[in-house]
């Protein structure tokens, strides 16, 4: 099928099957798997992913025609995006056939829910400074500690977990990856309210929970090398989504504020221009970018600089918005006083804008590094966390 | 020019930072307004009447002291109605009605400003009493306050008026507000009970506020700072303390560079509204533009600085930031007050 | 939209750049502007004729094309009339009269174009002829061009006009000017004999002038950031490279942010000269408003990076800096441009 | 004398013996000279320094009042700044007695000038990364070496030259400090002109310049604690002065541009506002700071947060006042270009931005220090200045 033919098939499917926007009755879960299995039938689920293991085994080319018609639809894909985006695409690079053969197919065809178990409360731009303990017990592994930041973590079957193998080694060289059983007892989930109020993400708590060894994924103590490969495709869902949603829905936007804002007042209207201008700046590059990836040319550690000027956006604009609309924009949850709580987020998650800004520095400008203290140390002699 | 706190205003400084440490600390602040709090406030340590006359009852202090009050009741986000009894405390000072001010000094009531435009409609004018009629979009502590003070329009002009917002005629609801620590409500009159205060004066009242506003806020910032600066001594990553990376440490030392400028333009508006009324226009104008976009940007990086702990509704940092944000914007939007800085410097 | 260059455009970048680094190096730009490298410029490279339709004796290049160059030769800090002949260019492929654009495609002349302010008044039109009279403040390489092209005012509106400037009833004083790089002269007209060109048509060229004007701007931050990229690491302090400290990355960081930006926009803007009419006004309101603010702040802070190395007059920095600064209002106070992108959004 | 007196007795003075602002004829540096003898004649020179070397042994108060009346006249003195401002008071506090006696009164009295020489090419923020070497020399000592950004070095007779004793040891242990006569034919004095085409500065090389032992001011490789002396002079000078020349000759003021622009335009007026704004805060942030002196509260390191925040303002009231100025003010001398060519001046001398930062971070906030690579290695081992 040539690649017009098969954006029309595409684009006729997700006429015929998205789930309308109507505010459905029952388990939204329950709604999202039985969509995400038609989706798999139909053969839109791991467009890119080997055939062997459930995926189609197609190009770029065809995941890109699918995501641009797919723009369009609101698909209820949440729960499976940290499957679909992080560790499917670890386990595909990185795990046993067995592993390959047991999870990705349930994992594509929505069966199974997956989380990423990384960071910790004393390990978040720093995630290697992690404290999770793994232990040997006979053939396999008891595992206790605790994770945080963790999305769809309440409906997940299956977690991607770091843990630390080897305390008397330096902190990259001591840690290991497993698949984790999120339905084991000893797992505790409890939400973790953000400041805007709601819970999108989790605390997990290990208390002696068992894994097999033919769980674990990659060698004992090669598990950085493994979480780098999905920090990796992180990242890449990150950056491929960064600016892409666009102004539409965003209350603080210029179109959005145009329409609330006395546009007769010459400041406000210069406000709304330095607005537009970073805006449009942003919007631009990011199609640049974009049109470098299609052109085959990969943005790399580029898109960092996307990300950083996102969360740098999102900021300003819901601060200038609030000052324009004045004292109305703080109470009765205003739409622009909730895009001010919000509007943290993207500078904190995904690496804060200093760590982005090491990045752009380090490997866009190839400055020198910092002097490293913690590469040598033995783990159990790093300082770690949060030291009073 | 009196830039410097005195001895006894530092003594008054270490006396109300000392009781709301004690009486008020964070965890208690996300509970909400505790009016025993308020009743020691005024009782105890007799803030409520602190710039109220002598002869009114109060202890006649300047805008000095309650520049150094509010600015220990902004780093401790104190919740109720303080702020808005000073704001009503304000107005009073210039209607010939005292003795709701008396009844302030005495703490036996809290009081609240309505904002600047006028909203409500004074018919049946007769001596003292009216009736009021009119609706109050936002008004700053409305469910705690026992009285609302606002001007009204009149046949015959705008006078100030005064109303019980228990009694009949008032309905109150409670807004939901960005600042967790500060309410806010609607006011509804509808033929309510008032009682005249005067005729209106206007007498520089917006320009006391907004000095009184940036005192609160040079507290928020100072606060937000502290915290983010210890935070900074005890958070490590990559195995150093994050305060001794340059990317947070000049951000830090930015962050202070605000503070103390901050400090210098209150204690120059308090002084003003003291000292020297020719300069109170264009140094309360000065207070809200410069101390309330530098209060908010601190308190916008001190919570990002913490990284991802600061973004949960547990740690504290959120409280600075939306608070931060809603006294900016208490005034009115930061424009007005850049305008009216143009306007007091002839340009 | 095509916001990435073609293989074409590459070479062409890699041919100017490789003959402006033998050409035009910084030392060499330091003596001023050469007439050879000017000569050669347009005639081995043929650029002085590239955006001059192929009917003219140009290359019928676009935007696209032009921005290339014109980052180079910014980048270059090249002295001399191209720019100013580019913008001649500009306004001239909207007159009737295309004698003047094959003069300039065949490298016979350098000219320049006066501001957008009409100060200049013609007298005795007759057919192509017509004596000029009046001053103009500041003309970009006024002192180098050959001709100079300008609307002046006759009884009927406004015409366009060319003027030799080595002519009679033509003074020129060459003016002091902060950009080392490029000069600019006073030019008084006193009944200095002119040709008509046609009729002024507005025809966007400001627009035109605009994104000219941004991709020289792009050339020079661009060039900017790289010579303290370069010099962040090989210059030690306290034992290490500057540019291992977070207080130097993070602010070359945020450069390259602006640089990336920049770019987008520029290949947007020219890529709107070329194809897309309708977006042009925005496009280059933007890229002025943008890109020239851009320009000097990365030239500034490029400049203080360098320490005390970068405050001499032997410093290349200084040179950047006065370039960039003089490109920001080349065209007129920033405001304008963000006052014209207001009202190309209609806001 | 009680205080007042000693102020009109001041005031009369000056007004009876500064020199006239008219453009003098002659040597201008024989002029300076005159006018300090005749100062140092009426007891107006080292007001607060020991009588025994010279000065008028009287105390801060004395030497505030004498400064307050001279604010109000120019008084030429600008050759003997860094000598009264730097050198001398660190010969007082660390020279030996011989020292104070040859040195002090004449520098007081204006016979002798002096300069410092401290920075080098390769040493600016880093000032004890220096290379001037100083080798023993029988019984005396061979300096060798290049100096920079040495003010009025083309008038001075003596220089106090820090240079390096011992490359064996850590940087800052291998140090001495010595004073230097800079009419000996092997030093060689060069203008060093800045960006705004001003040579304010010079660059000094010495070439076996021959030092005695004698003139060595403290111990062998203790010239770091001397120099810590001095540049804590220095900082107070600078501190003192900053801001306190006010705005009043500056053509980018908001009193200079609400002249010559159009303030019918709201932007315009705006920016001037936010101009006003930056002005009037740091003005009273230096005022505070001033009155906590005279109650008795040194500032210290919080005079940094005063001197960064003057560079950043000049920096930014020369930009905004040439965009709002527009075309004409980059051609013909216009005095906002020049504004413009100085503007990075306060930004470069006596500590850049960054260093400032890290003061403010380290002695003002109490931060932890950066890790230090620097402290323990032997100087010949490490890496200093521009390393291609």
């Amino acid at each position: 099928m040539n690649l017009t033919d098969y954006r029309r098939t595409a684009r006729a499917w997700l006429v015929a099957n998205t789930p309308s926007d109507d505010r459905p009755q029952g388990d939204p879960t329950a709604r999202a798997k039985e969509f995400m299995a038609k989706l798999y039938d139909a053969g839109y689920s791991g467009i890119t992913w080997p055939r062997q293991w459930g995926g189609q085994g197609l190009t770029q080319a065809e995941e890109r025609a699918f995501a641009a018609e797919a723009t369009h639809f609101t698909l209820p894909l949440y729960v499976f995006s940290i499957g679909l985006g992080m560790t499917g695409p670890t386990l595909v690079d990185r795990g046993t056939d067995e592993q390959r053969a047991r999870f990705v197919r349930p994992l594509l065809r929505g069966e199974e829910i997956w989380c990423q178990l990384f960071s910790e409360p004393g390990a978040g731009s720093d995630v290697a400074a992690l404290q999770t303990r793994a232990v040997r017990d006979g053939g396999g592994w008891i595992v206790s500690g605790q994770k945080v930041w963790t999305s769809v973590a309440q409906y997940a079957d299956w977690g991607l977990l770091l843990a630390r193998t080897d305390v008397d080694v330096p902190k990259h060289k001591g840690l290991t990856m497993f698949v984790v059983d999120m339905r084991h007892p000893g797992v505790t989930v409890r939400p973790l309210r953000d400041m805007s109020g709601r819970a999108n993400f989790n605390e997990i708590f290990f208390d002696d929970v068992p894994i097999p060894d033919e769980h674990r994924v990659g060698e004992v103590n090669d598990g950085w090398s493994v979480a780098v490969t999905t920090l990796l495709h992180e990242r890449l869902s990150i950056s491929a989504g960064v600016g892409m949603g666009g102004q539409k829905d965003n209350p603080a936007s210029v179109a959005a504020l145009r329409e609330v804002l006395d546009t007769s007042d010459p400041l406000v209207r210069d406000e709304l221009v330095e607005l537009h201008i970073r805006s449009r700046a942003l919007a631009l590059f990011n199609q640049r970018l974009a049109q470098e990836t299609n052109a085959g040319v990969f943005p790399g550690a580029r898109g960092s600089a996307a990300k950083l000027l996102l969360a740098e956006l999102y900021l300003f604009q819901a601060d200038l918005a609030t000052r324009l609309a004045g004292p109305a924009s703080v109470v009765g949850g205003h739409p622009l006083g909730h895009a001010l709580s919000l509007a943290p987020g993207m500078a904190l998650g995904g690496g804060t804008n200093e760590i982005m800004r090491n990045i752009i520095g380090d490997r866009v400008l190839n400055l020198p590094p910092e002097p490293r203290v913690d590469k040598t140390v033995p783990f159990k002699d790093l300082k770690v966390g949060t030291q009073t | 020019m009196k830039l410097v706190l005195s001895q006894e205003q530092r003594e008054l400084r270490a006396a109300v930072r000392a009781f709301l440490g004690a009486a008020s600390p964070l965890p208690k602040v996300r509970e909400g307004y505790d009016p025993e709090v308020y009743a020691r406030l005024s009782g105890e340590l007799g803030l409520s009447g602190l710039i109220v006359a002598e002869e009114y009852g109060g202890a006649g202090a300047g805008f000095a002291e309650l520049a150094v009050v509010l600015e220990e009741t902004g780093a401790a986000l104190l919740p109720g109605p303080f702020l808005a009894t000073t704001f009503a405390a304000i107005a009073l000072a210039e209607v010939p009605d005292k003795e709701l001010l008396t009844a302030i000094a005495e703490g036996r009531i809290a009081a609240t400003l309505a904002q600047p435009s006028i909203d409500l409609i004074a018919d049946e004018v007769a001596g003292e009493s009216a009736t009021v009629t009119g609706t109050l979009a936002q008004v700053l502590s409305g469910m705690e306050a026992d009285v609302l003070v606002s001007p009204a329009l009149t046949g015959d002009g705008v006078i100030m008026v005064a109303v019980e917002l228990a009694g009949e005629g008032v309905t109150r609801t409670a807004l939901e507000t960005l600042d967790l620590t500060r309410g806010q409500a609607r006011v509804e009159l509808a033929g309510a009970r008032a009682r005249v205060l005067g005729p209106r004066t206007e007498g520089g009242v917006g320009d006391r506020l907004a000095v009184a506003l940036a005192a609160e806020q040079l507290g928020v910032m100072r606060a937000a700072l502290d915290a983010i600066v210890a935070y900074a001594k005890v958070r490590v990553t990559f195995g150093r303390y994050i305060g001794s990376y340059q990317g947070v440490k000049h951000k830090l030392a930015d962050m202070h560079c605000k503070l103390e400028q901050a400090e210098s333009i209150v204690r120059y508006a308090a002084w003003a509204a003291d000292e020297s009324p020719g300069e109170l226009p264009e140094a309360a104008a000065l207070a809200q533009a410069y101390v309330g976009r530098a209060c908010f940007e601190v308190a916008r990086d001190h919570l990002l600085l913490h990284g991802g702990i600061g973004y949960t509704w547990e740690h504290d940092a959120h409280l600075f930031y939306k608070r931060a944000k809603t006294d900016e914007v208490l005034l009115g939007p930061p424009r007005v007050h850049r305008a009216r800085l143009a306007e007091s410097l002839g340009l």
